[in-house]
């Protein structure tokens, strides 16, 4: 009816061509590395000054002086490099990461995304979220289409404070993939027993089919 | 003959006023220069302003600093972790000010600080919230923020290897914010695991020049900020 | 599989575009990427801005690409040489524009350029002739000049070292503009003396980071300037 | 009668203390590395990349990679460090270089120093002079102290096209050694044989003795 998290991951990781760097947000887009192609070599770019990141370690070999953006152990690839977070932040400001995949409260059809604070009573915490959203030089999102409470996340206009203005070339959701395309998401894969009306009712703008 | 290397911490940080601006490396726990801080609290200086990348864990290092209200604000990118709730607890209680800056713009800010830098445009943050109140201008048809160089009175770091001049190299993500930290202040400590000769280190392989750095205290087993806040969770 | 290596300079050069700019790495004649000029001079592209520390020595590399006509305005600190007269010459004559920036604020502007600053104040040149028609700013009672960042359409520079993904290593001296050259430029094609396999270079010593690097191509033995000016001066 | 070129290097290094970071620039200032007192360790700056820079090697051990910033061939102590262009500037721009020692054509009392063009039709060539004049913490200035036409070098104003403005802490010159005050320039020593009334009248402002 829908696609799992293994799958949306699968779909996105499919996307990633040779040869291309890559910065993966906290949460579900670290998903993806599981799933790029064997035959392509992609390397993976954590803010916190790494280039070249591996999968997780065995608990025997956890350093937690090799960590990723989320704080968790991973492990460096043959070719991978360390360096200072000005010099991190340059690689994804300056545009040179080609990719970066974060997760979403919301998204807009104009582009827009809200990912870093909902807005509450509670601590903010902004992180690289608007580094990467204004210097990656193409930004997705995997996120579930709707809220846990079942509201739309792909919306006309966010509502919670942007991450960043324009910037999202492509949505990975449970439903369909889709491509913000300023006054609407473009569908350009559908889930398998997902309908077309379903979809449209729960976006919170038009979905455009061609 | 230059020697910046010494094994007491707490004179160290002596010169550390009220008031002060005062960095602290660290990613998550890596580059937590932890006894230093744990020092600085020992030497007692209060109403500080502290610029890190978060907002300590558990009750140990900038965790602990915070809970003995010795800073006034925290200028930092992430105050949020699976084991921070000191922070937490004194910014709901209105007794901690907050200056939340993007990863990129903090890191940029400090190097700025370091090379002379006064203040640069970032696209960083351009139409947010968190660009509220600052000059934006248009460069190449994009809005830019204009951001202002931080400049921190002391820095406490940590660094793998030193020599006597203070050259330092680092271990692996522990480096993040170690080097552009060291540029920034006016008198930077760094704590490291050993020291060297002179020499020892290969010159092409230093990350940190001596120049950089002030004073170096040894601390050969730094603690485990992982197996201190789980210890206290068990 | 990623393998930016190559042993063909003159396709590693091919895509350069007349009246790009080109940015070219050295200090003196330490890390000019003298084969690969010499490549860019075959391959025939005109009307370049090029920018380099310096304007060339005797009639060879970069003083070559200025002597066939190539280059339309030179973006440099020091265009005077003992060993200098191409640059000079066409200069007195009128038929080649020079931009002259102080060293620091070229390297910064370079660097701006590939860390994604549009512009940055700095206090460099305020209240020189070099300042004329800029901004300034006052910031802590000090005038400030608005800078702006470089970008290059190539950057050709020189290394010791690389793997296939285009990790890079210098030596010594010879480092002094690569690395801030290879982030600012949209293609970045580096010769180097040798290459390793992937790994071989210990992660804790690159000094360019692959994600900076296009193109690499392997010259084992690169000629020595100052040998070849020595020769033709005897 | 005055103080030969070794005398004057001899007289600026002795006023460098312990554990400086030093950049000498080029022509007269370099000749002040031969006379850092033995018992002190200084640590000299090069532009180009290099801190712990060492004296000339012999013919045999000059390497073309490992020069100054006249180009000439130098030796790295235990200890340098080689970095590349914008961090060697971090270090100049931001303070860090506790004292830089320049030539000059011309220097003020006020402490403008002129020492990057003489304005004539020449190719003009600024190198790092205009950054070191901003930067160092203390910009001292070794020179004749006149022309070779017999000029006053040391002047109310600077005539040339300034490197920059009050920014030259003292002055060593074959006469005396100066400090600009502003308005004149106040003698801290004057060279064995030489008669302030000659001093006064080969300086192009007014020199205070007290």
């Amino acid at each position: 009816m829908s696609w799992t998290a293994d799958e949306i991951a699968a779909i996105a990781a499919s996307d990633i061509p040779e040869g291309a760097f890559v910065n993966l947000g906290i949460g579900q887009p670290e998903r993806v590395a599981n799933f790029i192609p064997t035959d392509r070599e992609v390397v993976l770019h954590s803010e916190n000054g790494i280039l070249g990141m591996g999968p997780q370690p065995s608990a025997a070999d956890e350093d937690m002086e090799l960590i990723n953006a989320g704080k968790k152990p991973v492990t460096l690839l043959p070719g991978g490099a360390f360096f200072h977070h000005a010099d991190s932040f340059s690689m994804i400001r300056g545009g040179h990461v080609d990719i970066c995949i974060l997760g979403a409260f919301e998204v807009a059809c104009n582009g827009d995304l809200a990912n870093w604070t909902t807005g509450g009573d509670g601590v903010p915490a902004v992180g690289g979220a608007m580094d990467l959203a204004a210097g990656a030089k193409s930004v997705r999102v995997i996120t579930l289409h709707t809220t846990r409470a079942g509201n739309p996340k792909l919306l006309k206009t966010v509502r919670l404070p942007a991450t960043g203005r324009n910037i999202v070339k492509r949505v990975y959701t449970d439903l369909a993939v889709l491509e913000p395309t300023g006054s609407a998401f473009r569908l350009l894969r559908l889930a398998p027993g997902v309908s077309l009306d379903h979809l449209a009712s729960f976006t919170g703008a038009d979905v455009l089919t061609a | 003959m230059i020697n910046k290397l010494t094994e007491d911490a707490l004179s160290a940080v002596s010169a550390v006023q009220d008031g002060d601006t005062v960095l602290i490396g660290g990613f998550g726990e890596a580059g937590n220069p932890t006894e230093l801080v744990h020092a600085l609290i020992e030497q007692g200086a209060r109403d500080l302003v502290v610029v890190n990348n978060n907002a300590g864990n558990g009750e140990i290092g900038l965790a602990r600093l915070i809970l003995k209200g010795r800073v006034r604000k925290l200028i930092c990118s992430f105050p949020r972790s699976a084991h921070g709730h000191v922070f937490d607890d004194l910014y709901r209680a209105g007794r901690i000010q907050l200056e939340l800056v993007p990863q990129g713009t903090l890191a940029e800010r400090l190097r700025a600080g370091g090379a002379g830098i006064p203040a640069f445009f970032t696209p960083t943050a351009a139409g947010t919230d968190l660009a509220n109140g600052k000059e934006v201008r248009e460069f190449d048809g994009r809005d830019h923020v204009l951001e202002h160089a931080i400049r921190g009175d002391v820095a406490l770091i940590k660094a793998e290897v030193a020599d006597r001049w203070g050259n330092l190299i680092y271990r692996k993500a522990a480096r993040n914010f170690g080097p552009v930290m060291a540029m920034a202040a006016k008198t930077t400590i760094a704590q490291v695991r050993r020291s060297v000769d002179l020499g020892a280190i290969n010159p092409e392989q230093i990350v940190t020049p001596s120049i950089f750095v002030n004073r170096v205290v040894l601390v050969p087993t730094p603690v485990s900020e992982r197996d201190h806040v789980l210890d206290k969770a068990a």
